[in-house]
C-alpha cells in the first residue's frame, strides 16, 4: 500500500493533514469533506482526527506559528520573568490564538525536547533554543519585520546536546551493519537468545523485556508483523531520542532491522512525534544511506528473501500517541485513544496484526548488543536491570545534556556529577514518572526501584514545587485523551482543586479531595496516562507535605470561587460599586 | 418556645419555594412534628434574623450577593445545615442560566423583551447584584446533609427529622431518593 | 409615578432630591418571595413614594431559548413551587397553539380544569390558613412569635388543621393528575398524559364534601373579620382599573376565556378581547430599583394604565359564578358596594375564599363527571405553528405565556408576564398608603412594619413568579434623610424589631 | 451446564463461563449485576465508564472488557468499589448539565437510576456547567449534547448494528463531544432513522425522539417500576424507547 521513498508516506492522513494545514494554515471544513472523500472515510472520523491533535487547527494560524514550550525544566519562568508573557505581550498576541492581522500566532505547548538548552519555542516547526529575556526582544523584532526564517540568528538554531557521560553503549563503536551481519550469521533464535539473555528492558520506561516481546510477536499469528520504532518523546524532560535519532539513527534502524529479521517483518514504521519533524530531511538522509548500504530494502545483507524498510510517520501534537496501543491507532489515521489491552499489540497490533513497539533507546541498544553480546550488556547495571541507560538532565544544573549511566546509580551521584547545588527535587521519568526530594537521593535508578525513560529534572531549592506541580497537573488535564470518565473528568478537577489550594484558598478539606481524586484517576483509569497522572501531586504529598501545608487558608471551609469576582460583570452592568456591591469572598 | 425542642430555620435562595411546599405537604404530621421542633427565622414566621439553630434548611441555589449573605448566615448560626432540594444541591433549572452570560440573560429581559418600555438594566443600591452563574450552596459553604429531589417528598423530610430527632445520623432510604 | 433616584451613599447615583428620606423594609414575611420595600419622604414627613424591590432574577426569557418547546412546561413550571401548575397549564396552551389543536378533547380538557381548580384550591388555603391568617386572627399589631401558622395551630387547631387539610385535598388532586404534589407532569401537546383512574376519582370523591364546608366556613370566617374591622375597608385601599379572563358570559373563568378590564368605576375598557393579541394592550416599564416590571394597559399609559388582578379583580369584573355557593357569596360581598366594584385591599382575602369555594363545588362537579375518567386524552395535532400563546387565570391573577420557536422546534423567544407582576404597581401604591397613614414622626414602629407586611401580603404576591425567582421576601425598613443619608434602618431579630440609626 | 465448564469466583458466587466471554457477559449471563452504562449486550464493549470496574487481587479491571479466566477472584459489590463507581458517576454529573428535573428523560434515564443505585445524594464535585450545542436540525430526532457522557453507545449501535456511521466522538479531554457524521455536522443531513439502534440506545437523555417529552406518566416510567440492578434491563428500556419511536 505504501511506497518508500525520500518523502514520508504521502498517503497518510496525518501527513496529508499536515500539507493542508501548511498550504491553507488551517483545515477547514471543506478540506475535511475533501479528504473524507478522497480516503473514503466517514467525515466525522478525519473531524475527529483534526480534533484530536493538536498541531490541527480549524482556524488559520498565522504566518509566524510559534509553539512556546511550557516545561518547567527548560525554565521559561525564570527570575520573576515569564517569557511566554513576555514575548506575547511584545507580540500583542492572546496566547492560543491568531493575531487579528493573521501574521502571527502564538501558542504553550508542552516540552518539546529542548529541555537542555533553556526556553524554546518551535516557529514554523523549526526549533528556537536558549531564549532569554533579550532574545525575545529580538525575537519579537524578527517576526515584526517579517524577517524569513533562514536570515535569523543561527545560534537561536541550536540544538544538538552536549553528552556528559559515556558508558557502554555511547562507547562502542559501532560500525554500520554489523549487527545484522551478526544476526544473519547467527539465525533468528540465536540472535533473539542474546536480546532475552542480555535481560534488555524496553527504554521507554516501562521496562517490558524486550526479548519476550519479540519472542512473543514473533510466535504469534498473523498475516504480517510490523516492527514500529516509537518516536514519540513526549515526555516532559526527555531529549535523548531526538539526540539518537540525530546523531546515530542508523544504529537505531539497524536495530528494527535486525528485529523485523528476528520477528519476521516486512514493515516498519518510525513514529516521530510533531514536535521532531524538523529532523525529518536527516532521517529520510540516513534511510536512503541504509538503503544504499544494503541495510534496508530487499536481500538486506545478502539475505535472500530479507525484505525490511521503515517509513516514517509524524505525529501531530498528542503526548498520548507515546502509549503504544494508541500510537498504533495514530499510525493507522485515527485519534490515538489508547486500545483495551489485552490483546496486546504484539498479537494484535497495527491492522491488527503482531506488532513490536519498541522505544528508540531499545532498538538502538538491541544494535549494540547483537554486535557486542549478552554478557557485554549485562556486564553493567543491576540483576533485574541490566545494561545502562541514557538519561536526558534538565533543569537546575550546570552540565545539562545527555548522560549514560549504569543502571543502579544513585541520584546523588548523578546530581554531584551534572553540576546540580542545593537540589530540592528531582523529578525523574518526567511527570509520569516519580517525584523525591533530599530523603530519597540515595536512591537508585533502575527498573526495581526509580524506573525513568531518561527523564532527569533537577530542581534547586529557589524553586516553587507547587508552581512544578501545577504544571504538570495542567499536562496531564490538557493532554487526556478523554476517553474514560476518571481521567477525562479527574483530570481537570485536580488541576482546579491544585489551582485553588496553590493560590491559597484551600483548607485541609479540599487536601483530602485533591488526595481522593488522585487515587480515583491513579486505580480507575484506563491507560498509563491516568495511571500517572496524579503522580506529581501523591509524591508532593508525600515528599513535600509543606507546600499544601503553607498554603492552607485559616478557615475550615473556603468556596470554590472567588464570591466577589463573581460579581464583577454585574458591577459593569449597574456601573456600581458601593459596599454592598463586594462580597467578603472568603476564598 | 419550648427549648428541648429542635429549632429550624428554613429559607429559599434562588428557588421556587416548592421545597418549602413540600415540606407543608407533611399536611396533619407537620402537628406532631411542632411538638419536637420550633420554627426559628423562616418564610412561614416574622422572625426575620436567624438566631442560634439546630437545623438550617436551605432550599435554591446562589444566584446573588444577598442569597450569599443569608446562606452564610445560616451556616453561622445552624448546628447542621441542610441543601434541601436540587436548586440547593447543583444549582437546578435556574443554573440553566448558566450557559449565557449575565448581561445576555438582563438584556434579554429588560432591554430586547416584548412591549417593554424605559428599558434598563435595574441598577438600583438596593438590589442585590447578580452573580455571575447560579451556585450550588456546597460551593460557597459546607453542607452538613443533602435532600435531594425536585423537590424531595414529604416523607424524605420526615425521615430526615426522624432520624435526627432519634440522635441518628440521617441516611436517606433509597427509595426515597429521587432528582426530579 | 416618576423615576427617582434617591440613594442612601452611592456616591456614583445621582444626586437625592433635596428633602427626601428613605425607609427601608426588609424582609417581607409571610409572603412567596423575596422583596424588600423603601419609603421615601418629603420633609413634611409624608411618604411620597414606595418601593415594593424584587430582589431576585432568575432569566428564565433567556435560558429557555434553544431549548425544544415540549420541555418547555416542565422547566417553567419551575418558576414556582406554589403554583407550577398555572406555569405548566399556561405553558402548555401555548404548545397547543405550536402544535395546532385548537380544541383539546372533552376528557383531556375537564382533566386540566380539574388539575387547576385543585392547584387555585391549595394555594388559596396556603395563602389564607398558613400565612395570612395569623394577622387576621390575632390582629396586625399581635406577637410577632405567635402570628404564624404554629400560632394557629396552637390558638385555633380547628381552623388550622381545616387550613392543612384543604391545601391537602388541593394537593391530591395534582398528585392524582400529576403523579407528584409538586412539580409533577400531565400536560402533553394537545392533551394530557394520563387518564384519571376510576379508585383515583372515587378516592378524591369521598374527600369533598367536608371540602366544600370548610370552604363555605372560610367565606363566612372572612366576610366576618371584614366586615366587623371597619378599619380594614379602608386599610391600603386603591381605586384601580382590573384585569382579567373571564367565560363567554362573563362568568368567573380560570382556565380559558377572553381579556376583561374595567376602570375603577366599573366602566368597561375592554371586553372578550383575544389574548393572543395582548400585546396590543399591555406593556411593561422597567425600573431601575426592581427586577420586576410594570405592566400597564397601553391605552390608559404608563402613569395611569397600572391595574390589579386577582380574586379581588375576578370577583368584581365577573357576571356570575357557575355554582352555587359561590354564586351566593359573590352576590353578599357584591353587595357591600351595592354592586359596584369593591375596592378595598384586605377584600382579597375575602374574594380569595370565594374562589376556593368554587373550586372546591367545581371539583366536586368534575369528579362526578363521567368522562372525568375516559381515556381520550390527546388531540390530533394539525399545522404546526411558530408562535404559541397560553393566557390563565393562575392563583394570584392572569399569567401570559408567550413563546415563538424555530422550524426545528426550539424556543427564539419567550415572554412571560406572571400574575404578581400586574400588581407590582398596586402593592407599591398599597404601601405608600399604609405608610403615611401609619408613620409617626420619622421613626420606624413595629406597628407601621407589620401594617406594611399586611398590605403587602393581602395581594398573596408570588415573588418567585414575579422576578422568575422565588423564596423568602425579607422586609426590611430604612429611613433616608433629605441627604441621602440613612436615618433609620429596621429589621427584626427572632421575632422582635431592631430599629438602629 | 456442561460439567466441564470453566468458571471463576465473583462475590464468592461461582460464574461459569466459556472461553472468550468477558467476566461482564458471564456474569450477566449468570443473573449476576455488576454496574455498566457504557456496556450493552451485543455492542462489542469499549470500557469507558469505568463503572464496571472490579477488583482481581489488587487489580482494577474493567468487567466489560477483561476476559473471564479460569478460577480467578472477581470483588465487585465492595465498599471501596462503590464508593469510586460513586465518585465516577459523580463526575459524569459535574462535567455535563445534568438537570434533572427538567429533563424529559427523567425517570428513564440509566445514569439517573444508576446515581439512585449507589446512593449518590449530592454532585460532590464542583460543578463544570460547560457550553454545549443542541442539535434539533432531524425532523425526527434531536440531540443535547449537555445530556452526553460519552459513553459512545450511540456510535457503536450506528457502525455495528444499524450498518450507519452516523456518530463518532472528537475532541480530546474535556473537549471530548459527539459529533455526527455528516456534510453540515447536523443530524439532518445524517441518515439516522429513528429506528435506529443508535436513536434508541442512548442511557441519559442526548438522543431522543422528538416531540415525546412527558409521555410516560410519573410512576409508570422504567425506573418508578425497575431498578437499575435489574438483568435483562437494557430490552425493556428498548422497548420503552422503541414505543416513544412508533407514538410519534
Amino acid at each position: 500500500m505504501q511506497k518508500h521513498g525520500d518523502t514520508p508516506l504521502k498517503d497518510h492522513l496525518l501527513h496529508t493533514l499536515h500539507m493542508i494545514q501548511q498550504r491553507e494554515r488551517c483545515i477547514t471544513d471543506e478540506s475535511i469533506h475533501r479528504i473524507a472523500a478522497q480516503y473514503s472515510l466517514p467525515v466525522s472520523q478525519v473531524r475527529a482526527v483534526v480534533a484530536f491533535y493538536a498541531f490541527f487547527q480549524t482556524e488559520p494560524c498565522g504566518d509566524y506559528h510559534l509553539f512556546f514550550s511550557n516545561c518547567p525544566a527548560c525554565g521559561y519562568e525564570q527570575a520573576g520573568q515569564n517569557l511566554l508573557q513576555m514575548l506575547a505581550h511584545k507580540l500583542n498576541v492572546q496566547i492560543g490564538q491568531t493575531r487579528p492581522d493573521g501574521r502571527i500566532s502564538l501558542h504553550e505547548t508542552s516540552c518539546i525536547g529542548m529541555c537542555d538548552h533553556g526556553a524554546s519555542l518551535l516557529v514554523n516547526g523549526q526549533p528556537l533554543t536558549g531564549l532569554e529575556s533579550a532574545s525575545i526582544e529580538r525575537l519579537a523584532n524578527q517576526i515584526e519585520t517579517a524577517a524569513p526564517l533562514h536570515n535569523w540568528p543561527q545560534d537561536w538554531m541550536h540544538t544538538d546536546s552536549a553528552v556528559h557521560k559515556t558508558n557502554l553503549l555511547l562507547e562502542d563503536s559501532f560500525v554500520p551493519g554489523a549487527g545484522l551481519r551478526t544476526t544473519l550469521a547467527r539465525g533468528t533464535d540465536a540472535a533473539l537468545e542474546i536480546i532475552t539473555h542480555s535481560g534488555l528492558r524496553g527504554r521507554g520506561g516501562a521496562g517490558f523485556a524486550t526479548g519476550r516481546k519479540w519472542r512473543l510477536c514473533k510466535a504469534a499469528a498473523g498475516d504480517a508483523r510490523y516492527v514500529v520504532c516509537n518516536a514519540d518523546e513526549g515526555e516532559p524532560g526527555t531529549f535523548k531520542d531526538r539526540w539518537l535519532l540525530q546523531q546515530q539513527a542508523e544504529r537505531v534502524l539497524e536495530g528494527m532491522a535486525i528485529c523485523a529479521f528476528i520477528i519476521g517483518a516486512r514493515q516498519g514504521f518510525l513514529y516521530l512525534r510533531g514536535e521532531y519533524r524538523y529532523l525529518l530531511p536527516h532521517l529520510q538522509t540516513t534511510l536512503a544511506q541504509q538503503r544504499r548500504q544494503g541495510l534496508l530494502g530487499k536481500n538486506i545483507g545478502g539475505e535472500p528473501g530479507f525484505e525490511f524498510d521503515v517509513d516514517i510517520v509524524i505525529g501531530a501534537g498528542a503526548y498520548i500517541c507515546g502509549e503504544e496501543s494508541a500510537l498504533i491507532e495514530s499510525l493507522e489515521g485515527k485519534p490515538g485513544i489508547p486500545r483495551n489491552r489485552p490483546p496486546f499489540p504484539v498479537t494484535q497490533g497495527y491492522l491488527g496484526q503482531p506488532t513490536v513497539v519498541n522505544n528508540v533507546e531499545t532498538f538502538w541498544a538491541a544494535a549494540s548488543i547483537i554486535v557486542n553480546g549478552a554478557d557485554w550488556f549485562k556486564s553493567v547495571g543491576t540483576p533485574e536491570s541490566s545494561g545502562s541507560k541514557l538519561l536526558s538532565i534538565s533543569g537546575d544544573c550546570t552540565a545539562p545534556g545527555i548522560y549514560e549511566y549504569p543502571f543502579g546509580i544513585t541520584v546523588h551521584q548523578i546530581l554531584r556529577e551534572c553540576g546540580a547545588m542545593n537540589t530540592q527535587a528531582v523529578q525523574i521519568g518526567g511527570p509520569a514518572g516519580t517525584l523525591i526530594g533530599r530523603a530519597d537521593f540515595q536512591r537508585k535508578i533502575g527498573f526495581e526501584d526509580l524506573s525513568t525513560g531518561g527523564s532527569f529534572m533537577v530542581f534547586g531549592e529557589t524553586r516553587d514545587m507547587m508552581t512544578v506541580v501545577q504544571n504538570f497537573t495542567k499536562f496531564f488535564a490538557h493532554e487526556s485523551c478523554g476517553f474514560c470518565t476518571p481521567c477525562r473528568v479527574g483530570t481537570t478537577l485536580l488541576k482546579h482543586n491544585l489551582e485553588k489550594i496553590a493560590t491559597g484558598h484551600g483548607t485541609h478539606l479540599d487536601i483530602q479531595t485533591l488526595r481522593e481524586t488522585s487515587n480515583l484517576v491513579q486505580r480507575y483509569a484506563h491507560c498509563g496516562l491516568g495511571h500517572t497522572a496524579a503522580n506529581p501531586i501523591l509524591n508532593s504529598l508525600q515528599s513535600f507535605p509543606e507546600i499544601f501545608g503553607q498554603r492552607l487558608a485559616a478557615r475550615s471551609f473556603t468556596p470554590n470561587f472567588d464570591l466577589d469576582a463573581a460579581l464583577s460583570e454585574a458591577r459593569r452592568l449597574t456601573r456600581r460599586d458601593d459596599s454592598k456591591a463586594h462580597l467578603d469572598s472568603g476564598y | 418556645m419550648n427549648n428541648s425542642k429542635l429549632k429550624l430555620a428554613t429559607t429559599s435562595l434562588a428557588g421556587c419555594f416548592g421545597c418549602h411546599m413540600s415540606f407543608l405537604d407533611m399536611d396533619e404530621r407537620l402537628e406532631a412534628l411542632l411538638e419536637h421542633a420550633s420554627f426559628d427565622r423562616s418564610p412561614l414566621t416574622d422572625i426575620k434574623t436567624i438566631g442560634n439553630c439546630d437545623i438550617g434548611l436551605i432550599e435554591g441555589g446562589v444566584c446573588n450577593a444577598e442569597n450569599a449573605e443569608v446562606l452564610r448566615q445560616f451556616r453561622a448560626n445552624c448546628r447542621i445545615l441542610v441543601a434541601v432540594g436540587a436548586c440547593a444541591i447543583n444549582g437546578g433549572v435556574p443554573a440553566m442560566r448558566n450557559q449565557y452570560s449575565l448581561q445576555e440573560c438582563l438584556e434579554e429581559v429588560y432591554l430586547h423583551g416584548t412591549g417593554i418600555v424605559n428599558p434598563r438594566i435595574p441598577d438600583d443600591i438596593e438590589l442585590p447584584l447578580l452573580l455571575d452563574k447560579v451556585y450550588p450552596v456546597g460551593e460557597i459553604v459546607k453542607i452538613d446533609y443533602y435532600l435531594p429531589g425536585c423537590p424531595p417528598s414529604a416523607d424524605t423530610f420526615l425521615h430526615f427529622f426522624e432520624a435526627l430527632l432519634q440522635g441518628k445520623t440521617p441516611e436517606l432510604p433509597r427509595e426515597t431518593l429521587h432528582y426530579d | 409615578m416618576t423615576e427617582d433616584s434617591a440613594t442612601p451613599n452611592g456616591a456614583q447615583r445621582p444626586p437625592t432630591p433635596s428633602g427626601t428620606r428613605r425607609i427601608v423594609i426588609d424582609p417581607v414575611t409571610r409572603v412567596e418571595g423575596h422583596g424588600k420595600i423603601t419609603l421615601l419622604m418629603d420633609e413634611a414627613g409624608h411618604i411620597y413614594e414606595a418601593r415594593f424591590h424584587i430582589v431576585e432574577f432568575r432569566g428564565f426569557e433567556k435560558f429557555i431559548q434553544g431549548r425544544p418547546y415540549w420541555e418547555v412546561p416542565f422547566i417553567v413550571q419551575r418558576l414556582c413551587g406554589i403554583c407550577p401548575i398555572s406555569h405548566q397549564l399556561a405553558a402548555a396552551k401555548a404548545v397547543d397553539q405550536l402544535v395546532g389543536v385548537d380544541e383539546l378533547t372533552p376528557t383531556a380538557l375537564k382533566l386540566r380544569r380539574l388539575l387547576h381548580f385543585g392547584q387555585i384550591l391549595q394555594s388559596h388555603a396556603l395563602h389564607f390558613f398558613h400565612l395570612s391568617s395569623p394577622d387576621l386572627l390575632f390582629g396586625f399589631g399581635s406577637h410577632p412569635e405567635r402570628r404564624n401558622i404554629v400560632g394557629v395551630l396552637a390558638d385555633y387547631p380547628d381552623i388550622g388543621m381545616k387550613g392543612i387539610r384543604l391545601r391537602k385535598f388541593g394537593q391530591q388532586i395534582i398528585q392524582a393528575i400529576t403523579g407528584k404534589r409538586i412539580h409533577g407532569a400531565a400536560t402533553m401537546a394537545g392533551g394530557m398524559n394520563k387518564p384519571l383512574f376510576p379508585a383515583e376519582r372515587d378516592g378524591l370523591l369521598a374527600e369533598i364534601e367536608p371540602i366544600v364546608t370548610w370552604c363555605q366556613e372560610a367565606v363566612t370566617l372572612n366576610q366576618q373579620i371584614h366586615m366587623t374591622h371597619p378599619a380594614h375597608r379602608q386599610f391600603a385601599t386603591l381605586h384601580t382599573p382590573f384585569l382579567g379572563l373571564t367565560g363567554r358570559h362573563g362568568e368567573l373563568e380560570f382556565y380559558h376565556g377572553g381579556l376583561r378590564a374595567s376602570r375603577s368605576s366599573g366602566e368597561r375598557i375592554f371586553d372578550h378581547f383575544d389574548y393572543c393579541d395582548y400585546r396590543e394592550i399591555l406593556q411593561e416599564e422597567v425600573r431601575r430599583w426592581s427586577y420586576m416590571k410594570f405592566p400597564f394597559l397601553s391605552r390608559l399609559g404608563k402613569d395611569h394604565g397600572w391595574y390589579r388582578v386577582g380574586p379581588l379583580a375576578r370577583i368584581n369584573q365577573c357576571a356570575s359564578i357557575t355554582t352555587p355557593l359561590a354564586e351566593s357569596a359573590r352576590q353578599a360581598f357584591k353587595a357591600i358596594e351595592a354592586g359596584k366594584f369593591v375596592h378595598d385591599t384586605l377584600a382579597y382575602h375575602w374574594t380569595r375564599m370565594i374562589e376556593m369555594l368554587h373550586c372546591a363545588e367545581s371539583i366536586q362537579a368534575l369528579l362526578q363527571d363521567e368522562e372525568i375518567t375516559g381515556c381520550d386524552l390527546l388531540a390530533e395535532h394539525g399545522a404546526k405553528q411558530l408562535e404559541g400563546i397560553g393566557v390563565i387565570e393562575a392563583p394570584r391573577g392572569t399569567l401570559f405565556h408567550h413563546y415563538q420557536i424555530d422550524t426545528q422546534g426550539l424556543i427564539t423567544q419567550a415572554n412571560l408576564i406572571v400574575s404578581t407582576t400586574s400588581n407590582n404597581q398596586a402593592m407599591n401604591e398599597s404601601v405608600r398608603v399604609v405608610a403615611d397613614t401609619y408613620l409617626e414622626g420619622k421613626t420606624i414602629t413595629e406597628a407601621l412594619l407589620n401594617h406594611l407586611e399586611v398590605a403587602v401580603r393581602a395581594y398573596d404576591p408570588c415573588l418567585s413568579c414575579a422576578t422568575h425567582a422565588l423564596g423568602k421576601m425579607p422586609l426590611q425598613v430604612e429611613l433616608i434623610d433629605h441627604q441621602g443619608n440613612l436615618v433609620d434602618h429596621m429589621t427584626k431579630q427572632n421575632g422582635r424589631m431592631v430599629a438602629q440609626s | 451446564m456442561p460439567t466441564d465448564q470453566q468458571s471463576f469466583t465473583l462475590d464468592n458466587c461461582k460464574i461459569p463461563f466459556s472461553p472468550g466471554q468477558t467476566i461482564m457477559d458471564a456474569a450477566l449471563a449468570a443473573k449476576t449485576y455488576i454496574p455498566h452504562l457504557c456496556h450493552f449486550p451485543g455492542i462489542s464493549p469499549q470500557g469507558n465508564c469505568k463503572l464496571c470496574t472490579v477488583k482481581i487481587g489488587t487489580r482494577q479491571v474493567a468487567a466489560c472488557t477483561t476476559l473471564a479466566e479460569p478460577d480467578i477472584v472477581v470483588e465487585s459489590e465492595i465498599q471501596e468499589l462503590t464508593d469510586a463507581r460513586r465518585a465516577l458517576t459523580q463526575m459524569l454529573f459535574i462535567e455535563g448539565n445534568h438537570i434533572c428535573p427538567s429533563c424529559e428523560k427523567t425517570g428513564n434515564c440509566s445514569l439517573q437510576a444508576m446515581a439512585y443505585h449507589l446512593g449518590m445524594e449530592d454532585n460532590h464535585f464542583p460543578q463544570f456547567f460547560p457550553q454545549r450545542e443542541v442539535d434539533a436540525s432531524h425532523p425526527q430526532i434531536w440531540l443535547d449534547r449537555d445530556r452526553c457522557i460519552l459513553c459512545s453507545l450511540c456510535v457503536r449501535a450506528s457502525q455495528e448494528a444499524d450498518g450507519k456511521h452516523v456518530f463518532a466522538i472528537a475532541g480530546r479531554g474535556l473537549d471530548a463531544q459527539l459529533i455526527v457524521n455528516s456534510s453540515s455536522g447536523k443530524l439532518a443531513e445524517s441518515d439516522l432513522a429513528p429506528e435506529d439502534l443508535a436513536a434508541r440506545i442512548c442511557p441519559v437523555g442526548a438522543i431522543l425522539i422528538k416531540e415525546v417529552g412527558y409521555q410516560t406518566p410519573i410512576g409508570q416510567r422504567i425506573f418508578d417500576q425497575h431498578k437499575i440492578d435489574e438483568i435483562g434491563l437494557e430490552q425493556v428500556i428498548l422497548a420503552h424507547n422503541t414505543t416513544a419511536t412508533r407514538d410519534e
